[in-house]
């Protein structure tokens, strides 16, 4: 029972999607499976894929249960900003990292707060309320760093973005820790049904008594948590905060992410793994761009030919077509109702 | 009156096969020109589908469609409207934020150069409107106006596209007395133009008053089609259920069956612009049922008690204990359960299963981390699905797919599942069939006998008197009157509900 | 006496580097400076917001207009404008693709020679040894990454031992650069392969040298490191021997775009049409902690 | 009047009195020359977001709009000065393109069923690329055409120009008022943002409406794309960058529903010159740093948008002063 469920999974497109970007990449560049043991950690082509995919797999986390409950967060990157930023001038300025880390996360709690605020209490659409943050945050983090990329030295703070912990680079253990812990929190807890009742049909979670605002503000919250984290972890990257470019158009890579891990932008039915399996395809996909030897202008048309690709073979309507080649029936031509 | 003349609408050996699930088995269905044609079977039957297939919105997995005389294969909606097949599906189907004459001519305004003609379309509507009795601005959105409003609307939409043969899927369900009059006279008018009417209902008494004809569904399957006349209502009843129905009434007069100590009073509870501050205590044991016409402010009532809309005056208690509910989290915490009557927006998570949809209330009870366990959750779905008979393939199946009486029970069941001591139900048996419909009143009865208090919101009278231990009357968003013992009857009801100049009791 | 008290404004295209958001507080700290009102417009990357500015400038009557055109396209119609209304115009950092005469002059580097000059230097510095060099763009699409591209190739044209094996574009950014160059890295076996990166710009190149370090090479010696700009950074990595070299984009171009407005308005001298800021290299025997400590104050 | 318009008007008056505001601190901002700028300025902006409030109003998003408009620009320029064409039959070549583009969109969306966020992402990635692909580098046009449409306006008293291109997009305004507001098309748009399902049993035609809405809101930045590349006679693959986002934020402070069904074409308008009322404000003031500009951007946006919502839902349409019940969750 458990192994079929196992092996179901494993089946999904998504894996098979990964699985083929990942073939590309080997074709592409034969070294790409190749990993060594070199200064106490992995290294390989395939652990720069983990490396690299591990902050937008992280800000997926958090958007996950944002579009779970039928909203979407623009914001993250400018989050991602704002907490490196915050950050990088606590620490630049003397104060330790064991405080500016707090503080940097708290920055992004903050946010995602502000936002879940709009949305809750004044009804602000999602998209449209997380536009002002994703302008103004941008703003914001300049503020803090005066426009400047502010760099520092501090071991904590870079050990976040470059350390290594059991030989993985630590973004990858910060992520999986994240996804698990997180993945836990919400199956194992009542918490998971009620974000997809919420995002299914918030007025008859009203009804069935779901305080669906806190779960709102909770779930925003998190957002911004998980976005301040993937700015820690870029500032401590180049161990440096660019206001600038940190995160600059990667909330479109994290909504893309949770899409192609198969949660739907009409809210409901989530898994955050998918998500992160959807952040991992976009980050092979990027990869292997970067080892092609393309010319950089072919970038954006590989990149949306391929996720192109990914769509028709994970719709629906391509889900039917393979099945009636395997069974006689004609499934209905309706969309779902509502 | 039906002859024996050629069907204009035939469905011949139409199988349609969802997932693993044969929704309809080879089903023939013939509608004459000149006829009503009753489609009756229990939640589930397959009607809607039947009828979805006939007019283009589902494709058929086998069996084919004839239209005077001739296959035809409807791709879409428009096809079959093009033909002059007027529907009305179930469920108010119509677009909500467009005007009601917008809505009325969707796809078929008069245009000159390309450009609708607004006016035209007014002046039109307007006069349409007046022939159902209806005096309204059809410049205003059709969402603004009450569901009895948007049926009509709908009603009429769908008799102005029938040139041959008009469907009505439950139209009457959220229909009043009158207006109910008024649809029959229109379809009578239609019938003697010879146009082939399908009606479906789960009103008996509306079948026999208006049909000619009926074909049976059970389980996807044809029972059979048979002339009304030679029929009786308990031999339909038969024909659908494939047993004979039990009426399972509480042996003692509703009205004088024992009551408990007060659970609940609101005292002059009320929101200014919504309802007149109101009175009313409900004791352990007691049913206490709520009528009055459309747009009475019965839902609104409810919607109050409940902390849906929260109330500017008046106070709660529960068990003599003050309680402060300003919204519904708190009503649930405080023992209320609501089954609310738009079952669709303010009931169904469409996309969650079965299983989850009944378990949802009791956990957002529970709180986030009391998480209830798979096999909880298996348990407590099954046992309430058993109890109220819920047809479903299995429990893991979105919700959303079940026939319109069975969400209706699997709301009931979310929330007997929160064993709750004070419980609204407002229109619970709309849309249900005559089975479910009996069972759904007997579970009131039984709740009443396990010592719940209830509050029951309904448009059918002889329900209402069945099970009510006292009945209050809405009229103009006050409570005008309650009655009592032998009181109850039909009869006075109406009297309570219609006259304005009955002094209205004074209200305790 | 000279530009005190006139309205000049200055239309910049945002702040999306550190060079950039120098340039900004160098142009503001002259013109405090020199008593001017600096009218500031950031346009935020886009072209439409910086002819929106300028039209806002026109309307507002002021006494001239500075702008660092985001693209060299597309200035035509405005500049027409105001040359209408009598304002003068200085194009800061970029030249544009219009007539003469529609600007005062233009106070900009030769990003084409900027990438000569560092394709030169490498030229100078790896003799007749082969060399693979990789490279890293800037934006795609934006004229420095273009010029510099072009000035760079032609730099060790004439050099057969020299080839570009990769070239992919890093942004302008850090982190983008340090994931490009891990890349290559990867794809070059292990960068045993690369003698040299070089990038468009110097936080790219800061990035380039994070992801050398990583890999267990040492930056400046096992590969050589050059670049563009001549920000604080990479003199501090040039002082650690990270860096090997640096052409600096003078961040002051203000002061003689101010000088030109200053005998123009006042004198009406007509300045030289093409203002050339020095295209200077800078290696590591040039004092780089000096450089580091004189430009750590700039607002880069 | 009519209730439905009160959401409008509010725009409206929200968009004159920070006007009103604006001019008490400058004063200068009251001319006919700024007036016709922002009409000039924002030409390409208006007319993209004609399209946009298609699209929403159907429930969708396009997000590929700024992204077409400089696929215009540079395919536009590559055929006139690559390929010697004449700028009209360029034109010609770029609206069919584009379309075709739309079409394709907007087919995906309906028979693919993946959200119209996401095949538009992807068309936005596609349409840049192919722009990058044809040609990095910004290329100049010099066309006689361009230069007598640049040279070609209707002067207003007080020294404002009405340009070729302000006019071209109120005229886009002014059919896309009567597109939605007075045609069959306009009302299935709205029906399918109402309720896709209802409005395919009412015999909508949901296919064809939605390939036409998307193939309308590409074509629409392909005429936006045309208006920019004479706005600055070139093209260039980076131009218009982010434009997509000031043209949802102006749908929505004109009034527009996100969710559908709900809104106007005229709201946008107010919506766009909102917008440009920002842009200059803060050119005028001139003392913003780059971090303050976008802070005030984002401050102001949020401020419209909460009036307009605070408007809006004070006037939801809806009997005895109730709003309508698909919105009983708004409530308190
Ligand atoms: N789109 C669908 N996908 C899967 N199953 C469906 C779908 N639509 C209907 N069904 C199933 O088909 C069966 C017939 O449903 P249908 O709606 O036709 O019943 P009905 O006779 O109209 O019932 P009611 O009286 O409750 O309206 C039900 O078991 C229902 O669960
Ligand atoms: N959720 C709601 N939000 C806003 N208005 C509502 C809501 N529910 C009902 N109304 C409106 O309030 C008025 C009173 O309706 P209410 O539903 O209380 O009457 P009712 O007696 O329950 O009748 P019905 O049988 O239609 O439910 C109606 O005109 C209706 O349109
Ligand atoms: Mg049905
Ligand atoms: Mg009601």
């Amino acid at each position: 029972m458990k192994r079929q469920a196992l092996t179901s999974a494993l089946l999904r497109p998504q894996f098979a999607a990964l699985a083929a970007v990942l073939f590309i990449n080997w074709l592409l560049f034969p070294g790409f499976f190749t990993i060594t043991w070199q200064d106490g950690r992995l290294f390989g082509s395939l652990i720069d894929v983990l490396n690299r995919g591990a902050p937008v797999a992280i800000l997926a986390i958090g958007v996950t249960a944002v579009i779970a409950t039928k909203g979407v967060d623009l914001s993250v990157g400018a989050v991602m900003a704002i907490s490196g930023a915050v950050a990088a001038v606590m620490v630049s300025t003397g104060t330790p990292a064991s405080i500016a880390i707090p503080v940097a996360l708290l920055a992004g709690l903050v946010c995602g707060f502000w936002n879940g605020v709009l949305v809750t209490y004044l009804d602000i659409q999602p998209i449209i309320a997380t536009l002002v943050l994703m302008v103004a945050g941008r703003g914001l983090a300049q503020l803090i760093t005066e426009g400047s990329i502010v760099t520092f030295s501090d071991p904590l703070l870079s050990y976040i973005g470059t350390g290594a912990l059991l030989g993985l680079p630590m973004p990858v253990v910060i992520a999986l820790v994240l996804m698990i812990v997180t993945t836990l929190a919400v199956r194992r807890t009542a918490l998971g049904l009620l974000i997809e009742a919420v995002g299914v049909n918030r007025s008859a979670a009203r009804f069935a008594g779901i305080s669906s605002r806190l779960l709102l503000l909770m779930v925003y919250s998190f957002a911004g948590f998980c976005a301040a984290i993937a700015g820690l972890i870029v500032a401590g990257d180049i161990r440096g905060a660019d206001a600038n470019n940190a995160g600059l158009w990667l909330e479109l890579d994290a909504i893309l992410a949770v899409v192609l891990g198969g949660t739907s932008l009409l809210g409901g039915r989530f898994s955050i793994p998918m998500s992160v399996v959807g952040a991992l395809i976009i980050q092979a996909m990027n990869t292997g761009i970067l080892i092609s030897g393309f010319s950089p202008q072919f970038n954006l048309v590989v990149k949306s030919a391929v996720i192109i690709l990914i769509l028709v073979l994970q719709s629906p309507q391509a889900g039917q077509w393979i099945s009636r080649r395997f069974t006689p029936l004609t499934p209905p031509p309706k969309r779902s109702a509502e | 009156m039906a002859g024996e003349s050629h069907p204009v609408l035939e469905a011949r050996g139409i199988v349609k096969i969802f997932g693993q699930h044969r929704a309809l088995d080879g089903v023939d269905f013939a509608v004459r020109p000149g006829e009503v044609h009753a489609l009756l079977g229990e939640n589930g039957a397959g009607k809607s589908t039947l009828i979805k297939i006939l007019t283009g919105a589902y494709q058929p997995d086998g069996g084919e469609i004839v239209l005077d005389g001739a296959p035809v294969r409807f791709t879409d909606p428009l096809n079959a409207q093009g033909s002059g097949i007027g529907t009305v599906y179930q469920e108010v189907n119509l677009l909500p934020n467009r005007s009601v004459a917008e809505n009325l001519f969707l796809g078929r305004q008069p245009t000159r150069f390309g450009l609708v003609q607004r006016h035209a379309i007014v002046t039109q509507a307007t006069a349409l409107m007046a022939t159902y009795g209806l005096d309204i601005d059809v410049r205003a959105e059709l969402g603004s106006y009450s569901v009895a409003v948007q049926q009509i609307v709908a009603i009429a939409r769908a008799v102005e596209l029938s040139g041959k043969v008009l469907v009505l899927d439950e139209p009457t369900a959220s229909l009043d007395r009158n207006e109910v009059e008024k649809l029959f006279e229109v379809i009578a008018k239609l019938k003697a133009r010879g146009l082939g009417i399908i009606f479906i209902t789960h009103f008996l008494d509306q079948v026999f008053a208006v049909a000619d004809r009926v074909t049976i569904l059970r389980n996807g399957q044809l029972i059979g089609t048979r002339d009304l006349s030679t029929l009786t209502a308990t031999e339909v009843v038969r024909m659908m259920l494939g047993k004979d129905l039990a009426y399972g009434h509480s042996s003692l007069p509703v009205a004088e069956a024992a009551k408990g100590p007060v659970k609940v009073t609101f005292t002059g509870l009320g929101r200014a612009d919504r309802v007149a501050p109101f009175t009313l205590s409900l004791h352990e044991g007691e049913v206490v049922g709520v009528a009055g016409l459309l747009g009475s402010g019965r839902t609104e009532m409810a919607r109050l008690m409940f902390g849906v809309d929260t109330a500017d005056e008046g106070d709660i208690t529960v068990a003599g204990k003050p309680v402060k509910i300003r919204n519904p989290a708190q009503a649930v915490m405080a023992g209320f359960g609501f089954c609310p009557e738009d079952r669709k927006l303010d009931g169904i998570f469409g996309e969650l299963s079965v299983r989850e949809n009944i378990i949802i209330a009791l956990q957002a009870k529970l709180g986030w981390f009391r998480a209830l366990q798979r096999d909880e959750q298996d348990e407590i779905a099954g046992r309430y699905a058993d109890d109220l008979d819920i047809r479903a393939a299995n429990h893991d199946m979105p919700v959303k797919l079940l026939s319109g009486g069975n969400q209706q029970k699997v709301i009931l069941a979310r929330w007997l599942a929160n064993d709750p001591t004070f419980l609204i139900l407002d229109e619970p048996t709309r849309g249900i069939d005559v089975g479910a419909h009996a069972e759904i009143v007997r579970t009131i009865n039984r709740l009443r006998e396990e010592g719940l208090a209830l509050l029951v919101i309904s448009s059918e009278l002889d329900e209402v008197v069945a099970y009510s231990n006292r009945v209050v009357v809405m009229r103009d968003r006050q409570m005008v009157a309650e009655l009592h013992g032998a009181d109850i009857t039909p009869a006075v009801i109406v009297a309570a509900i219609a006259d304005n100049t009955l002094t209205p009791e004074p209200v305790t | 006496e000279g530009l005190s008290g006139k309205v000049i404004g200055f239309s910049q295209i945002g702040s999306e580097s550190g060079w950039r958001a120098a340039e900004t507080s160098v142009t503001r700290a002259e013109a405090e400076r020199l008593g001017v009102d600096l009218k500031f417009a950031d346009a935020q990357q886009k072209q439409e917001n910086q002819i929106k500015a300028l039209r806002g400038f026109i309307a507002q009557g002021v006494d001239a207009i500075l702008i660092a055109p985001v693209v060299s396209t597309g200035w035509e119609e405005v500049l027409t404008e105001a040359k209408d209304a009598e304002i003068p115009v200085v194009l800061l950092d970029r030249g544009i693709d219009a007539p003469e005469d529609l600007y005062l002059t233009s106070v900009a580097s030769d990003q084409v020679k900027e990438g000569r000059v560092a394709g030169e230097w490498l030229v100078a510095n790896v003799g007749d040894k082969d060399c693979k060099v990789v490279e890293l763009q800037g934006t795609v699409g934006s004229s420095p990454a273009i010029n510099r591209k072009q000035g760079f190739e032609e730099g060790i044209a004439a050099a057969t031992n020299i080839s570009i094996i990769r070239s992919q574009t890093g942004d302008f950014t850090r982190s983008k650069g340090k994931e490009v160059m891990e890349g290559f890295l990867k794809a070059e076996g292990g960068g045993a392969d690369i003698c040299a990166v070089y990038a468009h710009n110097d936080d790219m190149a800061v990035g380039a040298i994070q992801a050398i370090k990583d890999a267990g090479l040492k930056p400046g010696s096992d590969i050589l490191v050059v670049s563009i700009d001549a920000v604080p950074d990479i003199f501090a990595a040039m002082a650690a021997g990270e860096a090997n070299a640096t052409v600096e984009l003078t961040p002051n171009m203000a002061g003689p775009a101010f000088e030109a407005l200053d005998a123009f308005l006042n004198a009406g001298t007509m300045p030289e049409k093409f203002i050339i800021t020095e295209s200077k290299l800078y290696t590591p025997t040039d004092d780089p902690q000096g450089e580091y400590d004189r430009r750590k104050g700039l607002g880069y | 009047m009519n209730r439905a318009l009160r959401p409008l008007l509010a725009t409206t008056a929200i968009f004159l009195l920070a006007y009103i505001a604006a001019v008490l601190q400058y004063p200068s901002m009251l001319s006919t020359r700024v007036l016709g700028n922002f009409l000039t300025d924002n030409a390409f902006l208006g007319i993209a977001a004609v399209g946009m409030t298609f699209v929403i109003l159907s429930g969708g998003i396009d997000l590929s709009v700024g992204a077409v408009i400089g696929f215009s620009t540079v395919l536009i320029a590559t055929l006139i000065m690559w390929a010697g064409l004449h700028p009209l039959i360029a034109f010609a070549i770029t609206l069919a393109v584009t379309a075709g583009f739309g079409a394709v969109m907007g087919a995906a969306i309906h028979y693919l069923k993946v959200p119209s966020f996401i095949v538009t992402l992807a068309g936005m990635f596609l349409a840049r690329g192919g722009a990058s692909v044809l040609s990095p580098d910004s290329i100049g046009i010099k066309h006689e055409l361009y230069t007598s449409i640049s040279r070609s306006y209707i002067l207003l008293p007080g020294g404002g120009r009405l340009t070729v291109i302000a006019m071209i997009m109120l005229a886009v305004f002014i059919l896309g008022i009567v597109l939605a507001h007075r045609t069959r098309f306009g009302s299935y748009v709205y029906a399918l943002g109402g309720n896709e399902t209802s409005a395919a049993l009412m015999g909508v035609p949901v296919a064809r409406t939605t390939i036409l809405v998307y193939t309308l809101s590409s074509t629409l930045a392909g005429i936006a794309g045309i208006v920019f590349s004479l706005y600055t006679s070139a093209g260039y693959s980076l131009s218009a960058l982010g434009v997509e986002l000031d043209a949802i934020a102006a749908v929505v402070i004109g009034g527009t529903l996100l969710t559908g069904g709900y809104g106007f074409v005229a709201g946008t308008f107010i919506g766009v010159m909102l917008q440009g009322l920002v842009q200059t404000y803060i050119v005028f003031d001139g003392t913003l740093s780059s971090w303050w500009t976008k802070i005030v951007i984002g401050g102001l946006l949020f401020l419209f948008i909460l009036l307009q919502r605070l408007v809006f839902s004070a006037a939801v349409p809806g009997k005895k002063g109730f709003g309508p019940r698909k919105k009983a969750f708004r409530k308190s």
